[in-house]
Formats: C-alpha cells, sequence, structure tokens
C-alpha cells in the first residue's frame, strides 16, 4: 500500500501529470451539468439544474477574480482594497456600452477591456506612488470615488438599484435559465484561461522580479531594477483580469449592483484569498468555491427549522450566516496559517514523512 | 455668514466623531501596527450597550448620559481587549493576519448585533439641552456638538498624557519596533498591547455612545459607517501620530461641510481627493514619521 | 444517470403549483421581509379561505431569503425557475426586484414584486406586476396637502440618490404639471451633518417640504428641521414609514403631515380586519407592508384560479383585474401593470412615551392614479 | 597614475537636522583601483556609500560615474550604470531561496528582467552564473535554503554572491566581513581579490579588520566626523599618528 | 567530556535543542557558566551559537534543561528569565531605532540601574547623543547602545552575540576592555568570531558544530592544541586570520 502511495506522489510532481491531472479536473467539472450528480448539503440540487449550475457558474467568476486579486496581493504583495473597482469596471463597464452604444457583444467586451487597461494603467500609476498601507487606503479612496460615481449618477448607471444587461445585444444562447449551462462553460473556459495566464505571469522573468518586490523594494532597486514597472504590471495584469470577471458577472447576472464597488466586496475577495490560502493559485480558486458556496448555503441553512428549533442564545448567532462565515474566517487565520490548501499541504507533508519512515521499514 | 458659521461649527463637531473614532484606530496601527477592522464594532457595541443603559435609567436624564458614557467607555475597553487577548496576541508579528483577523472579526460581530437588536435603527432620545440648539453670530448650532468637541478635547488630552507621563508609551513604541527584543529586556510587552487595544476601545466606546446622539439612532451598521472616514483620517494625519489625526481630523470633516454644501455633494469626493494629494506629497501623511 | 435536456416541463394538471417568494428574511431589509411574509400567510388565509388549495389545486410554497443581495436572489430565482416554477413574487430592495424582473422576462415566468417602490418596475415588461404602492401614489397622494398646486412653491428634501431623485422627479410630475414651481435641495447619500441643507430649506420660503428620505439618517435629518426651525414656517409632509420609524420624527412628530401607503387600522375594509385578526393570531401586528404581502397572496390565488396553468394566462387573469383588498378597491391596470389603489393621509399623536399614527383622510385611488408608464 | 577616472566625489556634504554626517568630501577613484575606507564608527562611511550608491541624496556636491554626472539618478540608474554594492546589515529576498536572490542579481545584470514572455529555467545562464556565484562564496549546499533562514555570517556571503552575480564594474562592499566566522574570512579575501585583480573591477570597501584591509588595498582613505582625513597608500596612512589614536588604538 | 568545574554554575544548560519554524537549529547543547569567568561559545556560521543564547532566553521554542543558579527556567517567558537576571546583548544590535539613545536606554533599566556609571565612563559618545534617535547612529554606536542597555542592570550574567562585530579596531578593544571589566562583576556567555577577543577574554570555550556541543573546556588549553582549533573552527589559532591570503 504504501509503496503505491509513494509512486504515486512521486508521479503527481512530475509536470506532465500534473498538467494531465489538471485537465482531468477541468474535463471532469465540464461535463457536470451533463451529468446528475447530487451532493446533499453543498450544492441546492443535482449539478444540471439551473440553480445549482449558476451557484457553480458564480463560484467559478469568483475564483477567477481570486486569482486576479493574487497577483496583486499573493505575487507582488501589495495590499488593494480598492480591488472590487476593477471588476466593477469590466461589470459596468461592459453593462453601459451595451446599453448606450448598441454594439453587439464581442466589441462591447473588446472596448472594455481597453477602457479597463486605461483606468487601471493611470489609477495604478497614481497608486503606486505610495506603499504599505498608504497603498491600501489610495486604492481604498478610489474605489470608494468610483462608488459614489456610479451611486450618483442613475441616468447612466442605475444608482442604487443596479444596471440591467441589455439582452438583445446579447447572443440568445448565453440568455434565459435553460441556457444557464453554457453560461457555466463559459465561465468555466474563463477561468481556465484566467489561472493560465496568472500562472504564466507568475512564472515569467517579471513575475520574479515582483515577487523580489514583494520581498524587498530596495534590494531590488540596489540590482538596477527599478521596481515601478514590475509594480505597475501586475497591476494593470491583476486589474485587467478582475475586469475581465466583471464581464463574466455581469452576464450571467443579467445585471450588477453598487455592491459590486463596495468597500466591503473587496474584503470579500480578501477572504477568499486567504481562506484559500496567499500566495497560492489553487488558493485562490479553491477559496472562491468554498466561500460562494458557504455563502449561498450558509443563508439556507440559517433560514432552516433546524436552527429555528435552538435556544436563543444559539438560534440567534447561528440564523446569520455572516456570523457563521466570520467566524469560521478567524479560525482558518488563527489556526489555518496556509489556508485551506496549506491544510492539505501540511496533510501532504505529514505523508511524506510517513512514507519516508515506511521506506527505512521496507529497507531494514 | 451665519452659514459659514455654522458650516465650520458643525464641521469641527463631526470632526470630533471623526477623532474619537481615529484616536484608537491610530493609536492601535501606529503602535502596534494592526489595521483594525474590528474597530466600528468596539464602537457599536457601546453604543447599544450604552443605549440600553440609558433607556433603563430614564432616557432624559444628564445622569443617564454620563452612565452610558462611562458603560460605552467600559464596553469598548473590554471587548477591544478581549480581541487583542485572544486574538491578535496569538498572530504576533504577522499584521497582515492580524488585520484579517479584524475583519472576519467585524464580518461576525455585525451579524451578531443584527440577530440580536434587529437591522432596524433604533431612535434614541438624550437630555432635552443635547436637542437644543445655541445661537453663535446668527447661526442655530445644536449643542450636541459642543459635547462632541469638548469629550474630543478631553479624549486627546488624556492620551496624549498618558503616553507621555508613563512608562507604557515608551514600551509600546518599542514594542511596535521589536517585540521580541523587548521582552529579552524583561518587560512584559503583552499587557502593554492589552492596554492600547483598551484604551483605543474605550474611546471608540465614548465616540460610539456619542455618535448615537449625533446621528439620533443606534444600528448594527453605525460603526461600520464611520470607519472609513476614520481610516482616512488616520492616513492624512500620519499613522500613530495622535496631533496628527486630530488635525486631519477636522481638516476632512470641515471640507467635507463645505463641499457638500457649495460643491453640490462632492463631499467625500473631496475627502478622496484630499487623501490621495495628501499621500501623494507627503506618504506618510501630515505628522507621519518618515520611515 | 444522464440529465433531462431542458428543465422543469409542463405543469400536469391537478398537481400542486409552485409558488417561490423570494424576500430578505436576513440582511438590511429583513424587517420588510418579515412584514412582508407576514401579510402574505395572511393573504393566503383569506383568499384561500384557509385551504391553503385553489380549486383543490394546492400551492407548493418556498420560502426563500436573498438576504438583500441581489447575486442571492438572482440564484434562488434561477433555481426554481430551473424547478418549473413559474410564480415568483416578493423583496423590498428595487435594485433585486428589477434583477427579477429581468429574469422573469427571460424566462417568461410571473413576477409580482414586492414593496420595491420604483416607478420604473410599473410597466418594465410583460411578465412583471407589483403588489404595493409606487413613488408616483406616495408623491400624489402628498400633493393632496396643498389643495390646488396652483401658483404654489414646492421644495423637495430628499437624498441625492435614485430614490431621492425619483421624487423630486415624480414631485415635478405631478404637482408641476398642476401649476406648482418645484425645487429642490438635495443632499448627498452619505451626509451625516443636516444642518446646513435644513436651512437652505428654510431658505427657499416654499409653501410645501416634501421631504423623501429613506435609511436611519432620517432621525438625525428631523431633529436639524426642528432645530433650524423650519416647522414654525413651513408644512412639512412626508411619508409614513414602518413602525420602527415613528420615534425618528422625534420632535417634529406632531408637526409633520403624513402620507400614507397603510398602517395598521387605516382602511376599515374586511379584508384589513380579516388580515388583522390573522396577523394577531400569529403574534404580529399590522404594518406598512403587510397590505403589499396580502395582496400578492390574493394576485398569486387569482393568477393559479384563472390563468389556465400557463403564464400568458395568468398575466390575463391578473391584467385590469379589480379586486377588494386590505387598502379598500384595487385595479391592475392592463396597459403596464400598475397597482391602482387608495392612499391615505395621517397624523402622529403622542401616546405615553411614543406615539401612534391617526388617519386623517382617505385619498382617493383616481386622485393618484399615475400616468400610464412607458 | 594615468588610468581613467570612473568615480569621483565632489565636495559632497550631507546635513540632517543641525549635523553634517558628510562634509566636503572630495575623491576620485581610478579605474580598476581598490580603495579601502576606514574610520571610527560613526565617521560616515555607511553613509558616503549611501551617497554613492543613491540610497540618499547630498544637501551639496556632485558624483559622478565615468565623467557623467549622476548625482541626481535614481538607485537603480547608478546600478544600470554599472554601480554595485552590498550592506552593512544584511538587505535579502527573505522569502526567497539563495539562489533564486542571486539569480535575480544575474538576471538583472543579463537585462530582460521584466519580460512576461520568457521564464526563468534551472538551465538558463542567468541561473548558472547564480549557481556559479554560489558555489563560489561556499554556499552551494544552500541553494535551496530560503534567505531568511541562513545563519547571520551565511547571509554574508549571499550579499556578496548577489554583488558579483549583478556584475558591476565598481563595487561598494560595506563591511563584507563583519560576522564571518574567521575561518571562512581567508577565502572570502581570495575571492574578492580576484574580483579586483583579474577581473579588473573597481572595488570601494569598508572594513574593520585592518588585516583585510591592508592586504587588499591600493590606497586607504581615512574618515573621521564626516570628513576625509586622509588618502594614501596604506603605509602612510598606518604611520598617520591621528589614524593611530583615533582608529587603531592599542591592538587587543 | 568536559572537565568538571568546581563550584556551582551559574547557568547550566543541559540536552538543549531548538528549532524555528519546523526546522532544527539546535540539536544538543550542553554547557555550564562557571561563576566569575568568561564562557565563550565558537564554532563556525551557522553552528548554532546564536541560536543557543536564543533558546536559553526562550526566544524560540526549545527542549532541555537550562537552570539559572540552580533553579529551572525553561519553562519560563522570556521576560521572566530576563528579570531573574540575566543580560542580552542580541546579535544584531536591535536597538529601538524609533526610539532615542536615551529612551533605549531608559527602556532597559530595571531596578533604577546600579549600572549607570559605568555606561557613562565607557560609553560617553553614546551619552553625548541621548537625543538623537537610534536608528540613525552608525552601526558601531548601536552597539554601543545595545552593549549599555546590558549593562545598566545587575545580573546574575551576560548573554553576549558577537559584541565586536562591525566595531573600529579600536573600540573592538575598548568593548573588549569593558566586557573585562564587566567580567569581574558578573559572569558572561560570548559568543565571539575574533579569535584575539575570544582568547583575551575567556577562561573556558564551549564549541559547537551543527547544532551540537562537540568540546568544552578550559580556554587556553583549547587554544593550545592548534591542529584541534584548526579541525573545530577552520583557524590557525596563532597568527592572523588572513596570513594565507596575504601570502
Ligand atoms: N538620518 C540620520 N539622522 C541623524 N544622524 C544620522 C543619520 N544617519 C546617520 N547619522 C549619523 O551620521 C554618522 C555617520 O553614520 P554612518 O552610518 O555613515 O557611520 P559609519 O562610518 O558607517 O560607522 P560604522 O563603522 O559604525 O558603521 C553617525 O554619527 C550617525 O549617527
Ligand atoms: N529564521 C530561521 N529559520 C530557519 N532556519 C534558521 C533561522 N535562523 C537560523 N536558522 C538556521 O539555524 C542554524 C543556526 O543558526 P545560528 O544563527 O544559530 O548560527 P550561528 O552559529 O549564530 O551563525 P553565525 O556565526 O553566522 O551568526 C543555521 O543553519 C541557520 O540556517
Ligand atoms: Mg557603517
Ligand atoms: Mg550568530
Amino acid at each position: 500500500m504504501s509503496t503505491i502511495r509513494t509512486t504515486l506522489g512521486r508521479l503527481v510532481a512530475r509536470p506532465l501529470v500534473k498538467w494531465l491531472l489538471g485537465g482531468a479536473l477541468v474535463a471532469f467539472v465540464a461535463v457536470l451539468p451533463l451529468i446528475d450528480l447530487v451532493v446533499p448539503g453543498v450544492l441546492p440540487g443535482s449539478t444540471y439544474t439551473p440553480g445549482t449550475l449558476q451557484l457553480l457558474a458564480l463560484s467559478l467568476i469568483f475564483a477567477a477574480l481570486a486569482l486576479s486579486y493574487h497577483v496583486l496581493f499573493g505575487i507582488t504583495g501589495l495590499l488593494s482594497f480598492g480591488h472590487a473597482l476593477y471588476f466593477a469596471v469590466g461589470a459596468y463597464g461592459l453593462g453601459v456600452i451595451l446599453e448606450r452604444t448598441g454594439l453587439s457583444l464581442l466589441p462591447a467586451i473588446g472596448l472594455t477591456l481597453v477602457g479597463a487597461l486605461v483606468v487601471a494603467t493611470l489609477l495604478g500609476a497614481v497608486s503606486l506612488r505610495v506603499s504599505g498601507i498608504s497603498f491600501a487606503m489610495v486604492t481604498l479612496a478610489f474605489a470608494q470615488a468610483g462608488s459614489v460615481l456610479i451611486r450618483r449618477n442613475p441616468d447612466v448607471t442605475g444608482g442604487e438599484e443596479g444596471l440591467g444587461l441589455a439582452t438583445e445585444q446579447v447572443p440568445d444562447f448565453l440568455v434565459g435559465v435553460v441556457d444557464t449551462r453554457n453560461l457555466f462553460w463559459v465561465a468555466l473556459a474563463v477561468l481556465v484561461l484566467v489561472f493560465l495566464a496568472v500562472r504564466w505571469f507568475e512564472r515569467s522573468r517579471a513575475g520574479h522580479v515582483a515577487a523580489a518586490v514583494r520581498e524587498n523594494e530596495l534590494r531590488v532597486r540596489v540590482l538596477g531594477l527599478p521596481p515601478f514597472p514590475a509594480k505597475l504590471v501586475a497591476f494593470v495584469i491583476g486589474s485587467v483580469l478582475a475586469a475581465i470577471s466583471g464581464m463574466l458577472y455581469l452576464l450571467l447576472q443579467s445585471g450588477v449592483t453598487p455592491r459590486a464597488v463596495s468597500a466591503d466586496f473587496t474584503l470579500t475577495i480578501l477572504v477568499i484569498v486567504v481562506l484559500g490560502g496567499v500566495g497560492s493559485r489553487w488558493g485562490a480558486v479553491i477559496g472562491a468555491v468554498v466561500y460562494t458556496l458557504l455563502d449561498q448555503r450558509l443563508t439556507a441553512l440559517a433560514g432552516s427549522d433546524a436552527i429555528a428549533g435552538l435556544p436563543p442564545v444559539l438560534r440567534v448567532p447561528l440564523s446569520e450566516p455572516l456570523f457563521i462565515l466570520g467566524t469560521l474566517f478567524i479560525l482558518v487565520v488563527l489556526f489555518l496559517p496556509g489556508g485551506i490548501v496549506g491544510l492539505a499541504g501540511r496533510v501532504a507533508r505529514r505523508r511524506t514523512a510517513e512514507d519516508a519512515r515506511d521506506r527505512l521499514e521496507e529497507t531494514t | 455668514m451665519s452659514t459659514v458659521i455654522l458650516l465650520l461649527i458643525t464641521g469641527l463637531g463631526l470632526g470630533a466623531l471623526y477623532f474619537l473614532v481615529a484616536s484608537g484606530l491610530s493609536l492601535i496601527y501606529g503602535l502596534m501596527g494592526v489595521l483594525n477592522f474590528a474597530h466600528g464594532s468596539f464602537l457599536t457595541l457601546a453604543a447599544f450597550l450604552g443605549w440600553e443603559t440609558a433607556r433603563a435609567l430614564g432616557a432624559d436624564s444628564w445622569v443617564s448620559l454620563f452612565a452610558a458614557l462611562g458603560v460605552g467607555a467600559v464596553t469598548g475597553a473590554l471587548f477591544a481587549a478581549g480581541t487583542e487577548f485572544l486574538l491578535i496576541r496569538r498572530l504576533y508579528e504577522r499584521h497582515i493576519e492580524q488585520v484579517l483577523v479584524t475583519v472576519g472579526l467585524a464580518l461576525a460581530t455585525v451579524a451578531l448585533f443584527d440577530g440580536i437588536w434587529g437591522t432596524d435603527p433604533q431612535f434614541i432620545r438624550g437630555p432635552q439641552w443635547l436637542a437644543e440648539t445655541t445661537e453663535i453670530l446668527g447661526a442655530r448650532i445644536p449643542n450636541n456638538r459642543f459635547l462632541l468637541i469638548a469629550v474630543a478635547v478631553l479624549v486627546l488630552v488624556g492620551i496624549v498624557l498618558f503616553l507621555r507621563f508613563t512608562r507604557f508609551g515608551l514600551v509600546i513604541r518599542a514594542g511596535v519596533e521589536n517585540r521580541s527584543m523587548v521582552t529579552a529586556l524583561g518587560i512584559d510587552v503583552r499587557r502593554a498591547f492589552t492596554v492600547v487595544f483598551a484604551i483605543g476601545g474605550a474611546a471608540a466606546g465614548i465616540g460610539g455612545v456619542l455618535a448615537s446622539h449625533y446621528f439620533g439612532y443606534v444600528s448594527p451598521q453605525l460603526g461600520g459607517s464611520l470607519l472609513i472616514f476614520a481610516f482616512i483620517v488616520t492616513v492624512i494625519g500620519g499613522l500613530g501620530s495622535l496631533p496628527g489625526a486630530a488635525l486631519a481630523s477636522v481638516v476632512v470633516a470641515v471640507l467635507q461641510q463645505f463641499a457638500n454644501f457649495y460643491l453640490a455633494g462632492t463631499g467625500d469626493l473631496m475627502v478622496v481627493l484630499l487623501l490621495a494629494v495628501v499621500l501623494l506629497l507627503r506618504p506618510s501623511g501630515l505628522f507621519g514619521r518618515r520611515t | 444517470g444522464c440529465a433531462p435536456t431542458t428543465p422543469g416541463g409542463d405543469v400536469e394538471v391537478g398537481a400542486p403549483v409552485p409558488v417561490a417568494i423570494i424576500t430578505s428574511q436576513t440582511g438590511p431589509l429583513a424587517a420588510y421581509g418579515e412584514a412582508y411574509l407576514n401579510g402574505f400567510e395572511a393573504g393566503l388565509d383569506y383568499a384561500t379561505n384557509g385551504t391553503g388549495t385553489v380549486d383543490g389545486r394546492e400551492l407548493d410554497i418556498t420560502y426563500l431569503d436573498d438576504a438583500g443581495d441581489a447575486d442571492k436572489a438572482v440564484t434562488l430565482a434561477k433555481d426554481v425557475i430551473g424547478q418549473g416554477t413559474q410564480i415568483i413574487a416578493g423583496t423590498a430592495s428595487s435594485g433585486i426586484a428589477l434583477a427579477l424582473a429581468e429574469q422573469a422576462a427571460q424566462n417568461e415566468i410571473l413576477y409580482i414584486s414586492g414593496p420595491a417602490a420604483a416607478d420604473a418596475i410599473t410597466g418594465v415588461n410583460e411578465y412583471t406586476f407589483r403588489s404595493g404602492r409606487q413613488t408616483y401614489q406616495d408623491v400624489a397622494t402628498a400633493g393632496t396637502f396643498i389643495g390646488d398646486p396652483d401658483g404654489k412653491s414646492v421644495t423637495v428634501f430628499a437624498q441625492d440618490t435614485a430614490f431621492g431623485q425619483g421624487n423630486v422627479a415624480a414631485v415635478d410630475a405631478v404637482l408641476g404639471a398642476q401649476g406648482a414651481t418645484v425645487t429642490s435641495v438635495l443632499v448627498p447619500e452619505d451626509a451625516t451633518e443636516f444642518t446646513p441643507f435644513a436651512q437652505q430649506v428654510l431658505g427657499t420660503g416654499a409653501d410645501l417640504v416634501f421631504v423623501a428620505w429613506a435609511g436611519a439618517t432620517s432621525g438625525a435629518m428631523w431633529q436639524a428641521l426642528s432645530q433650524q426651525g423650519v416647522f414654525d414656517e413651513m408644512p412639512v409632509v412626508t411619508g409614513l414609514g414602518d413602525i420602527a420609524t415613528y420615534g425618528a420624527y422625534g420632535a417634529a412628530s406632531e408637526d409633520i403631515s403624513f402620507l400614507s401607503h397603510y398602517f395598521g387600522g387605516a382602511a376599515g375594509t374586511d379584508a384589513e380586519a380579516a388580515m388583522i385578526a390573522s396577523l394577531e393570531e400569529a403574534g404580529h401586528e399590522a404594518d406598512l407592508f403587510s397590505p403589499d404581502g396580502f395582496t400578492a397572496a390574493q394576485m398569486i390565488v387569482q393568477a393559479v384560479r384563472d390563468g389556465d396553468d400557463t403564464v400568458d394566462g395568468m398575466i390575463a387573469a391578473l391584467e385590469g383585474w379589480e379586486f377588494d383588498g386590505v387598502k379598500g378597491g384595487y385595479t391592475i391596470r392592463a396597459d403596464d401593470h400598475a397597482l391602482i389603489q387608495p392612499m391615505f393621509q395621517a397624523k402622529l399623536v403622542a401616546d405615553g412615551d411614543s406615539f401612534v399614527p391617526e388617519l386623517v383622510e382617505v385619498v382617493d385611488a383616481d386622485t393618484v392614479t399615475p400616468p400610464v408608464a412607458g | 597614475m594615468t588610468r581613467t577616472t570612473v568615480l569621483t566625489a565632489e565636495h559632497l556634504s550631507l546635513q540632517i537636522g543641525g549635523a553634517r554626517i558628510i562634509d566636503d568630501v572630495s575623491l576620485a577613484v581610478p579605474e580598476g583601483e581598490m580603495l579601502g575606507v576606514i574610520g571610527p564608527n560613526g565617521a560616515g562611511k555607511t553613509t558616503l556609500f549611501n551617497l554613492v550608491s543613491g540610497v540618499m541624496r547630498p544637501t551639496s556636491g556632485r558624483i559622478t560615474l565615468d565623467g557623467r554626472d549622476v548625482t541626481s539618478d535614481a538607485v537603480d540608474r547608478r546600478a544600470r550604470a554599472g554601480l554595485g554594492r552590498s550592506f552593512q546589515t544584511s538587505n535579502l529576498f527573505v522569502g526567497l531561496t539563495a539562489l533564486e536572490n542571486v539569480r535575480l542579481a544575474a538576471q538583472a545584470a543579463l537585462g530582460g528582467s521584466f519580460s512576461p514572455f520568457r521564464t526563468p529555467g534551472a538551465g538558463d545562464r542567468a541561473s548558472r552564473i547564480a549557481a556559479e556565484r554560489l558555489d563560489e562564496v561556499g554556499l552551494g549546499r544552500h541553494a535551496t535554503t530560503l534567505a531568511g533562514g541562513l545563519s547571520h555570517g551565511d547571509k554574508r556571503k549571499l550579499e556578496i554572491a548577489m554583488l558579483l552575480a549583478a556584475d558591476p564594474r565598481v563595487i561598494l562592499l560595506d563591511e563584507p566581513m563583519a560576522g564571518v566566522g574567521s575561518g571562512d574570512v581567508p577565502g572570502l579575501v581570495e575571492l574578492i581579490r580576484r574580483v579586483h585583480r583579474e577581473q579588473g573591477r573597481t572595488v570601494l570597501m569598508v572594513e574593520h579588520h585592518m588585516d583585510v584591509v591592508l592586504g587588499l588595498v591600493d590606497r586607504v582613505a581615512v574618515m573621521h566626523h564626516g570628513k576625509l582625513l586622509a588618502c594614501d597608500t596604506p603605509e602612510a596612512v598606518m604611520a598617520d599618528p591621528v589614524v593611530q589614536s583615533a582608529y587603531l588604538g592599542e591592538p587587543v | 567530556m568536559s572537565a568538571p568545574i568546581p563550584g556551582n554554575p551559574v547557568l547550566r544548560v543541559e540536552g538543549l535543542a531548538a528549532s524555528i519554524g519546523h526546522q532544527p537549529v539546535i540539536e544538543r547543547i550542553d554547557l555550564e557558566v562557571p561563576a566569575g569567568r568568561v564562557t565563550a561559545i565558537l564554532g563556525r556560521n551557522g553552528a548554532g551559537k546564536t541560536s543557543t543564547i536564543k533558546a536559553i532566553l526562550g526566544l524560540i521554542p526549545r527542549s532541555g534543561v537550562v537552570e539559572l543558579a540552580g533553579e529551572r527556567i525553561d519553562g519560563l517567558l522570556t521576560h521572566r528569565i530576563v528579570r531573574r537576571g540575566v543580560g542580552y546583548v542580541p546579535e544584531d544590535r536591535e536597538v529601538f531605532a524609533s526610539l532615542t539613545v536615551a529612551e533605549n536606554l531608559r527602556l532597559a533599566e530595571r531596578d533604577g540601574a546600579p549600572g549607570r556609571e559605568l555606561v557613562v565612563e565607557l560609553f560617553p559618545d553614546i551619552v553625548q547623543r541621548a537625543g538623537q534617535r537610534a536608528g540613525t547612529l552608525s552601526g558601531g554606536q548601536q552597539q554601543m547602545v545595545s552593549l549599555a542597555r546590558a549593562l545598566l542592570n545587575d545580573n546574575r550574567i551576560l548573554l553576549v552575540d558577537e559584541p565586536t562585530k562591525g566595531l573600529a579596531p579600536k573600540l573592538v578593544t575598548e568593548v573588549a576592555a569593558a566586557l573585562e571589566r564587566a567580567a569581574q562583576v558578573v559572569p558572561i556567555l560570548l559568543v565571539e568570531q575574533n579569535l584575539q577577543v575570544a582568547r583575551r577574554l575567556a577562561a573556558q570555550v564551549v564549541v559547537i558544530e551543527s547544532g551540537r556541543t562537540v568540546h568544552a573546556g578550559p580556554a587556553d588549553e583549547f587554544f593550545a592544541d592548534e591542529e584541534r582549533v584548526e579541525r573545530l573552527l577552520g583557524v590557525h589559532s596563532e597568527g592572523d586570520p588572513t596570513s594565507e591570503a596575504n601570502r
């Protein structure tokens, strides 16, 4: 048994095998809408039902968003409190362009991307003049300004009532409940692309410089490398990827509300990344899926009869989904420093330690 | 003219409120490097318990107002000390995680308050005098603004004196920089940190009770709504600098007041702009130490 | 197993009718949600004579919590629609209501929105109805306080939000059209200091001040108005909120003229009596949005009864339907699905430590009928 | 000397608050020279290096590199112009491995660091150079250790490896031997000598180990209270009574 | 292995092991510091000298026995250990950069700072700079502040980690003299790479290699055995460490 496990362990480490496993996972997720898989308590219904697909698609979008934040925070060490702004630029940008210009979907997406690129470059160049907590505050302030602008201009953005998707310009196969699974597939494809893009950046030379900037900026300068371009590139890449997630969100939800640009939403992204494990791509993905499922399912739990029957001391807190989520989050930060992925890593390490012992025993 | 006076003095009152929240934030951040997202919850809980106290004693009397302030201060201090003791302390020198824990705490506690007191605001009353106005140069200034300003000044002076004339100030500043070295000098630095949190929490607690009178209600959202401005004030003033926080509170609040009134309600945008400009010109804030 | 290619499928005749009520049970609008749900249950009792069935067919009702979050609402809607539900009702948030209306249109099902007041919901699409009043009706009721508006000046004091701007537009449309000069003092949404704006209101010297305010800051706003002496100078009208807000008006309580969508005991109809009895039995109190839930139940029952189990049939059954409800006689206007209904004038009177509303006058439904949307 | 001058400081001064930390220092360093900088603690040696490398800006005066005025250039520009330095207290990427630290330096020198389209690989040039440099300073077996987990002395060695990998023409070494175990000192001295003699680089070195200084340098600059007291051959400097009393004192 | 030392040691360490993160940094350290003398810890870079000092102070998680004047202290928190009379001069000086020199010293004071005069006498330079922020001091000046902090109080023992690192030759002499004087009142456990200084001060030596004690004994005996010094530390004990390089 243990030999098999060791061999397996060694196999997994090989790049080709990693790619194959990743591919298999994507393929498995891709066929979910075609099969009748029920996970009681986790998913609201069978995997082919639109409600479940909607939920899964939403978690894929948040995964892409979390990955985009990973570029800033995980790789480059930029703690931004305004990442939601770029998500909103994507969602609102696409929504407004569709509604105002009558362009069809693809050109509108292109235009939004350009817009996001410009906004991210401009605001990034300004906010990156400061660092640390000041950077966090400037980004928070810009996002706050964005939020004010969105709420104050109901003519363009729908104000606090939000902006609807101009469905006439969107291809039919992306509209309506029956087509949720098409949206799901699109979301999956986008997530895979975002994942690969982030992976590419992280492994590139620029990504290495970004990591070095995270560690010690002065040292980077002394090596003759200006830190600013590295940070700006990371910032722009992260922001544009966030805008892509935002556009997808608009399509999936058929609309967007100002919550998408709130400080709370940025904190949500941060929570997701931490839950999954800071500094890890898979962490961002897993964190997003777990968070979204929890967020949606805890509401169901909170309203359930099981909770309603409890004495007030238990009932009051347990019927507040955010209470459970917040507490859970605290526990993760306190007791699982590497997030969910860190936990998995630790279990794996203990395994390798066991393996080592096994091997010793075999040889003696 | 009277409008300008009105804007100025009400601006000072709002600034006083910002300062009460920001003082604790600034203290905690400046000295421990923790950006405390749960600070709003300290404030909210204090406001709720202060309200319950005043209600029990009869809302209209001065006695119950001062009792509420006392309860608020104690609540804030205990809640904050407990937070430090149970959560922050375990993560020492891991600042990002500390911030995250406070984020989690803020989420959880606001939800809990929702569950206990409901999401609706509870409208409150205080001594009659607070609801009346005093005329200054033709402007009718609501009296509770004066109370706010007076209390904020007292808190500022109190904290500054405490830090200057006790050893705590020193221990705390050193502890921020290199905690293990402080212990290696034979000092129990954990106690100092708990004290800082408690002081910050007490200021927030007092702020909470006063905020509930300023806004006329208590609700689970009370603290959160003030928190962003308190953050901005803290950063503009220079992290860790109390006089900086005080000055920035006044500047931000007065600017907000004037811009809201004269510049088509752009108060928030102006504050954001101010923050960006200050940070770009002086990255460490007005009174901040350069690092 | 393999998944069926289309979700849901045709409704079997005689089978239970699935209905989904999506509203806030937690989150910022939980209190509105609760009032709505209580009203809904009372209404269901009333409309089905306590049987919970329509012509022998059971209503299979699912109650879902949107927690004030549009994401959740859309996910829930897609889920139930995917399972074959063709009737959705609820929500107090206009943003969520519009998102649900969009889902209804995309998927061709019936949606009856809840207390959400935005005028935009009326006529947004052919699948969407409403069970509450809309902003226009509030404003028109306010207009009834100044007699003939011609030549009078009206100031709208509101927050600079979609809701506030909607009110300004509505006042302009209602009273401006009748010859009043309408000005506005708009306060930035995030402002916390209202004193200077109260002074500005005073400065307008208007014949009537219409206050459109939502949210927790209303207490401070009213205090600022009374401190600056606005009530000594000009009549002030505003919409009466739910019971929880009665304390918000403070010293001004008895000086304000209230327009009211509803408060417990305002209407004196049979349906109201039935609703109050049923609510009290369940330990609840009649409140601002109880009728919205009650009416929604009536509408759903009507749709199921006369709707032939098709969405088009249900729409046809509702369009133009006239019925007696909590507030009196209701009409669902066929053109845009506006819900024509009477409104109330009210005042607050001190009752020991707190205040209670008293009816001043019933405002006829025709007086406050909104123009056809679109 | 007929060699060209690579680095000059002209009337360099730095004033912070009321204190003159560097006081009218002028210095010219010819190509290929090794200049020792000595002086009591607090004399301003590190500060001088900070000014030359661009970490700090002088209050007045000029710095030239290859005849070009670089006084207002940022740190990274000077580094690209061929100026490299090490720090008195180790300044590393503590979260990266020793090899990655050195590789970044090598890549910076080779160019193309910001390319998002190329990924570093184990066999590429920068990695090979990095591995060699690590071996040279004796850290080969620590290649995959996180820099933060190295002992103090090993961090010093890593600093030197990074410096060499960055391939600068002018090197500023701030107390390279501080904290290095006695047994390892000769090896590092030899390394620095090779860098200087064989590869012809210009080196400025602050060092308190007089044996090391005297064995390596061509000239010695003596700093005291922010001023340049003397700049001369080691023999002449050592014979100076002021240096004797202010700096060397009695031997242990 | 080591010759028994007469009298009760001030500090006794037995089987001390410690780790940082999950990585063991010392594995088995045994040593004794006799009263009234300097005991030097020697060893190559990375051998575990600093870790030993930190483990004794409880600054890193540790296991094993540590006794101060016969009482176990290995279960105590750092500040309690220090208050029992353990002075510490850390490897990287670790002065509080944002505090002034005076504040740094004030922070270190316990029980009225009986050693103040000694400090004034030894380090007049830093006393003059009382109002300067310690972060702006030169490296050597910081080292003096760090030493001064430990000398201010009456301690039972001083743990001193590479005190002469980065000091100008003249100061090395002075610090060595200061330590020699301090050693007359308090025993010192000294980590020192400068062999001249170690030889001058130490009465006992402990050599560490890869986290284990590999030698302990009187200093003169140790330095006399050139072959052993060469093997354990990689240097000739006589002559200067760069002699090879100079040839
Ligand atoms: N920012 C500053 N503010 C005030 N004084 C400063 C500042 N920076 C340095 N100094 C002072 O300038 C002097 C020179 O410091 P520097 O670090 O250059 O000395 P050094 O020659 O490198 O000494 P060492 O050999 O001890 O490292 C010192 O007296 C120091 O206290
Ligand atoms: N923070 C850390 N994380 C992981 N390992 C560490 C850490 N600090 C030190 N080590 C490891 O512990 C071992 C002992 O380090 P220590 O600092 O005690 O050595 P030392 O003998 O003091 O060396 P030096 O003479 O260079 O100061 C070294 O191998 C080092 O790599
Ligand atoms: Mg120096
Ligand atoms: Mg060491």
